[in-house]
């Protein structure tokens, strides 16, 4: 169950810091400042960070990123990560081709 | 749709494990595996194992791996390799992609055990190529047989990062640094001394501060931190190296069960997001359930027993067994399970500062900090005793759930008691016969036979050795410390090497007399 | 605004709506302009977590009923064009065409009605042959012998839109508040006027169900009934390509519809045969065969894409009306309370129209596009 | 470099020496390693520039990162740490998605 989540609560404004170029989703070269500015732009959560920057959206699903990305949004909005949902879980576990995919055996054999 | 009693996904310790014990009591049980090898992580664990003996200790990684397997094929487990699991489904459907096909399954029960996936931590430069997971260098080192880099800094002290360094040297990388934000060197420390002896340094309190290169690492900056994190200034240090590897901890690979519905929770004690489960690993939905890191991280020997409850409990479920014989089984495993989380590193006691150990004695700080035992404390401990003649020197000082050095001694000389996490004790009164093989079975190769008395002015240490080229009797060369620091000339005088030792050689060198607690290791010249 | 004994100040606005998906959003921003407070409810715990951020993102005028024809041609007119300069930030608009595919006869047949409509309603749509096509979109099969084309249709991103709209109601003052499920829309005094969740209550002059499929429960709480249904629609996210064409693309068949993005993935939305009985968990659920059927229904229009890698699915519930055509009224015997719901898994294209539609609705209690077509009432029986 | 012989594992037996092609030169490797193991044995550490052209190389090492992708055989985005090397393979280095450094305007 989502908690109340109020979009308009005050989390202070968006101040520069100094690591922020570097990269924290190295599939789509998402950097630190990127991610730390989404959120102060309403961006609250890691399911609408990925929307808004595609972080996790690349080749990898977010393997390596995801649990960065939670731990700098959960930084900025003073909350634990445990407060914030992962993204969603989805099928492909990895990335399969077109012709694999459509090659369906069932049942029988 | 093909219809398994079971289905396991991944075939490390865990899925193996859980597909025996289901396999066992009658199910028909598959088990899916991306990699072309089984075993999971346990293919690349050369060092042997803690624990005792129902934890399989003193056994190495891949051997236990290899038993895994056997078992399976002797209880009648198919294993399929190179079979991607692409999603589990409602009504526990599982697609796989093999050969390039994609194949439905659906199995009456589904035992996940995906196991973990390597955490990070961002510092500038970390994008650049030879910036690698511990578990990358383990992967190639060890599965592939391929140096991971020449010069090798380590981020992160815990067990991997310590276990990968020892492997680390042992296929010829240097490794000039070990680093870690925390003020204290988070692995066991046996694991610590291993490769502190062999003239690695250890920077606590310390963190990457860039990676250099334009293509590829060059070299890579460090700096002291304070306790807040923040770097301080003038603490920067240089090192020339090609590769850093980072050992930051694991998380579940829960994803599948998050896609499947199952309740999850974030609990940072167990590494991250993992599903809810029973005492038998069951997720909130009935006839799914997980084993290993995938439900939190832990050992692989921790990992082999929830597995084999969570095949018991399958086993349960599909009423191939009642529910005596399920309380009965997971009774005893249960236990089995208990000893190893006890001790200093155990779940009760993370994050805890332990200052003392469950015998009362001083924690060594040195150990915490650099990775070594002064000479002043590892007197202390009860594993180390001033014996005339041929005696083990146990440089023990944790509290451990590990005892196989008290069953190897063939003249009892070692004792640790029914507490598997109390510190060996040295017998004074038992003739100890210089058998080695209590150095052998150490796990931590943390026992040395010393012998003051066998020749006037001299002291003959006897090391374990598992490096390349051996040493040949009557070579000469240097001894090293447990700092790593290179005391006194030293002599090859016997090296044995016995089946029984399982590739941990005995070496005995001839040292000056009073450097027979000091001398740790032996450098060829 | 006045507000009932008892209740938070900073629980009343002057519009309440219920539903933070592209509608919803779209309404927020174009009320906030004209200077309206609004709060907008949503029930997730993400921004737009509906139908807007699992659909195919098309911009079409094409293949719609004639009924939605207007609004959608408004929009590619007026809205559109100018909307990633309007909210700040790129929407990846393109308006590049809709080529709408056939490679049999029926197929044809299919399109030739179609367009027909379209045409009939004074939109730019023409056949064209299989070779022609190809022109268009070099990607495309020996098989395809004939499509439709729009040449001013395209697509937008629609989880950026949805938060962009969202982005920029923020700024401008609106209230977003998520994890507010909505239990109940209450009359006071005979006039819709406070809203109530699992945890609040808020109240306003003016309140828009925009929820979804939701919209049916929200609405029977004030005795109203919205024929409409829950669908699952999946949609699959290959790897990034390089840029090959910009077009929207569908089938006669229908049995895929999708685009290459701005970041190169291609998004394919398609069809199984059987997502009127899919089952979920609770959550929208991929099946384990409609990726799958897709994958299949796409290699036969573009053979290229064979290698192409997906690397995700996802699955949405759309809001089915009845006749497939959405509801956006004002509700006769609940004053204050409007209507937007039943998009029936094309509100995208249209949802900056409509925005701005509801802001008239409740500034000026009309709109400048007649709107009879989608009243709340006009379900019948059929004999 | 590659190890031939371990203190543990004992002496490395790994198959057929196979011939390959990396961006234009014959490199060798053992047949049914992964293609990211044999590049390692040789030397090379970056397998792709990414969009904004920056290196990467292995990273993960099992298939999870996707780090270290390369056009195989004319296909891009070939996870080179878990694609068995086979003789006679292309394995290019990777920009972007294709295998040709696109020029910046």
């Amino acid at each position: 169950m989502s908690k109340v989540n109020d979009r308009s609560r005050d989390i202070g404004k968006y101040m520069v810091q100094p690591d922020d170029d570097i990269i924290i989703c190295r599939c789509e070269e998402i950097t630190k400042g990127e991610i730390r500015k989404a959120v102060y732009e309403g961006m609250f959560t890691i399911t609408e960070i990925r929307r808004y920057l595609r972080t996790g959206m690349g080749l990898c699903q977010g393997q390596t990123c995801g649990k960065l990305v939670k731990g700098i949004i959960a930084k900025e909005l003073c909350i634990s990560t445990s407060d914030l949902e992962s993204s969603e879980s989805r099928a492909p576990m990895r990335p399969i081709e077109m012709r694999v995919l459509g090659n369906e055996k069932r049942g029988g054999e | 749709m093909k219809r398994y009693d079971v289905i396991v996904v991944g075939a490390g310790p865990a899925g193996l494990s859980a597909a025996i014990e289901a396999a066992k009591r009658g199910l028909k049980v598959v088990v899916f595996d991306e990699n072309s090898k089984p075993g999971g992580q346990l293919f690349k664990q050369i060092h042997k194992f803690f624990g005792s003996k129902e934890h399989k200790a003193k056994i190495r990684g891949f051997k236990i791996g290899e038993e895994l397997l056997k078992e399976a094929e002797v209880t009648g487990v198919e294993v399929v390799l190179n079979a991607i699991v692409i999603g589990l489904f409602l009504d526990k459907e599982v697609t796989v992609n093999v050969n390039d096909e994609v194949v439905h399954y659906k199995g009456d029960a589904i035992i996940v055990a995906t196991g973990a996936s390597e955490n990070m931590v961002t510092f500038d430069g970390w994008t650049l190529p030879g910036v690698i997971g511990a578990g990358a260098a383990q992967t190639m080192m060890n599965l592939h047989s391929v140096q991971p880099g020449k010069k090798i800094l380590m981020l992160g002290s815990g067990n991997v990062g310590l276990v990968v360094s020892y492997q680390l040297l042992q296929v010829g990388c240097e490794v000039v640094a070990i680093v870690d934000a925390a003020p204290k060197i988070g692995g066991y420390g046996v694991h610590a001394a291993k490769v502190a002896r062999c003239g690695v340094p250890f920077y606590l309190s310390h963190t990457i501060i860039k990676a250099e290169g334009d293509q590829y690492v060059t070299g890579v900056t460090i700096g002291e931190v304070d306790n807040k994190f923040n770097i301080i200034p003038g603490t920067q240090k240089h090192f020339d190296v090609d590769t850093i590897c980072i050992a930051v901890g694991l998380s579940p690979m829960s994803q599948l069960l998050k896609m499947a519905g199952c309740n999850m929770e974030e609990n940072p004690k167990k590494g991250g997001v993992i599903p809810v489960c029973n005492e038998y690993g069951e997720t909130s939905i009935g006839g799914i359930f997980v084993a290993g890191d995938v439900s939190g991280i832990e050992e692989a020997s921790s990992a082999m027993i929830e597995g084999r409850i969570s095949g018991v409990a399958a086993a349960f479920r599909l009423g191939f067994i009642d529910k005596e014989e399920l309380k009965a089984k997971a009774r005893e495993l249960e236990q089995a399970l208990l000893s190893l989380r006890q001790g200093m590193f155990g779940p009760g006691n993370k994050g805890k500062d332990i200052t003392k150990t469950e015998e009362d004695c001083d924690v060594s700080i040195n150990l915490l900090k650099k990775g070594y035992m002064t000479d002043e404390e590892v007197v202390k401990y009860p594993g180390v005793k001033s014996i005339k003649g041929i005696h083990a020197v146990i440089e023990c000082s944790q509290n451990i759930p590990c005892n196989p050095c008290q069953d190897s001694c063939p003249k009892k000389c070692i004792r640790i008691g029914d507490k598997i996490t109390a510190l060996p004790i040295v017998d004074e009164k038992s003739k100890c016969i210089g058998c080695g093989m209590c150095v052998a079975s150490c796990s931590g190769q943390a026992i040395f036979l010393v012998n003051e008395d066998y020749e006037e002015g001299y002291t003959y240490v006897t090391l374990p050795y598992e490096f390349l080229p051996l040493p040949k009797k009557g070579m000469k060369g240097v001894a090293f410390d447990r700092s790593g620091q290179e005391v006194c000339e030293a002599e090859v005088v016997e090296i044995k090497s016995l089946a029984a030792f399982d590739h941990t050689n005995l070496l005995t060198i001839k040292v000056p007399k009073e450097m027979g607690m000091k001398a740790r290791f032996f450098k060829q010249i | 605004m006045k507000k009932e004994e008892g209740n938070n100040m900073e629980n009343c606005a002057d519009v309440i709506i219920i539903g933070s998906g592209v509608i919803g959003n779209a309404a927020a921003y174009y009320l906030a302009k004209r200077g309206r407070s609004v709060i907008v409810l949503e029930k997730s715990g993400n921004i737009g977590n509906g139908g807007s951020s699992r659909n195919g993102g098309g911009v079409r005028q094409s293949g719609r009923d004639k009924r939605e024809l207007p609004l959608a041609i408004y929009g590619v007119k007026n809205l559109w064009p100018t909307l990633s300069e309007e909210l700040g930030m790129d929407v990846e608009y393109y308006k590049e065409g809709n080529l709408r595919l056939g490679k049999t006869k029926e197929h044809i047949k299919i399109l030739n009605n179609l367009s027909k409509n379209a045409i009939e309603s004074g939109l730019d749509v023409k056949m064209i042959s299989g070779d022609e096509a190809r022109e268009i979109c070099p990607y495309l099969s020996k098989e395809v012998i004939g499509a439709s084309w729009c040449p001013t249709d395209g697509h937008a991103n629609p989880l950026l839109t949805t938060l962009a709209y969202y982005r920029k109601a923020r700024q401008l003052g609106v209230r977003f508040i998520t994890g507010e499920e909505v239990t109940q829309v209450r009359k006071i005094k005979g006039k819709a006027r406070q809203v109530v969740t699992k945890n609040n209550v808020y109240e306003g002059e003016s309140i828009i169900l925009a929820s979804g499929y939701e919209s049916r429960r929200i609405a029977s709480t004030f005795g109203i009934d919205i024929p409409i249904n829950k669908v699952l629609l999946e949609v699959l996210v290959t790897e990034e390509q390089p840029p090959m064409f910009y077009q929207m693309l569908g089938t006669a068949a229908a049995d895929f519809y999708g685009h290459q993005s701005k970041h190169g993935s291609f998004v394919f939305g398609g069809s199984s045969g059987y997502e009127a009985f899919n089952k979920d968990n609770g959550t929208p659920t991929t099946s384990s065969i409609t990726a799958s059927a897709v994958c299949r229904g796409i290699m036969k229009y573009f053979p290229i894409l064979a290698d192409a890698k997906i690397v995700r699915t996802w699955a949405g519930w759309i809001d089915d009306c009845v006749d497939h055509v959405p509801v956006i009224s004002f509700v006769e015997e609940v004053p204050g309370l409007i209507l937007a719901c039943g998009f029936s898994g094309h509100g995208f294209g249209i949802s900056p129209t409509v925005g701005m539609l509801l802001s008239e609705m409740v500034v000026d209690g009309k709109t400048s596009i007649d709107l009879e077509a989608f009243r709340y009432d006009r379900f019948k029986a059929k004999i | 470099m590659r190890i031939t012989e371990h203190p543990i594992l004992g002496e490395v037996n790994k198959g057929p020496l196979v011939k390959f092609d990396f961006d234009g030169k014959t490199f060798e490797g053992y047949e049914g390693e992964p293609i990211a193991a044999a590049l390692k044995a040789a030397g090379v550490m970056v397998h792709r520039h990414t969009k904004k052209d920056s290196p990467r190389g292995i990273f993960c090492a099992i298939g999870r990162c996707t780090d270290c992708v390369m056009v195989v055989d004319g296909i891009p985005n070939v996870r080179t740490c878990v694609t068995p090397l086979a003789s006679g393979m292309h394995v290019q280095t990777q920009y972007g998605v294709s295998a040709k450094k696109r020029i910046k305007i």
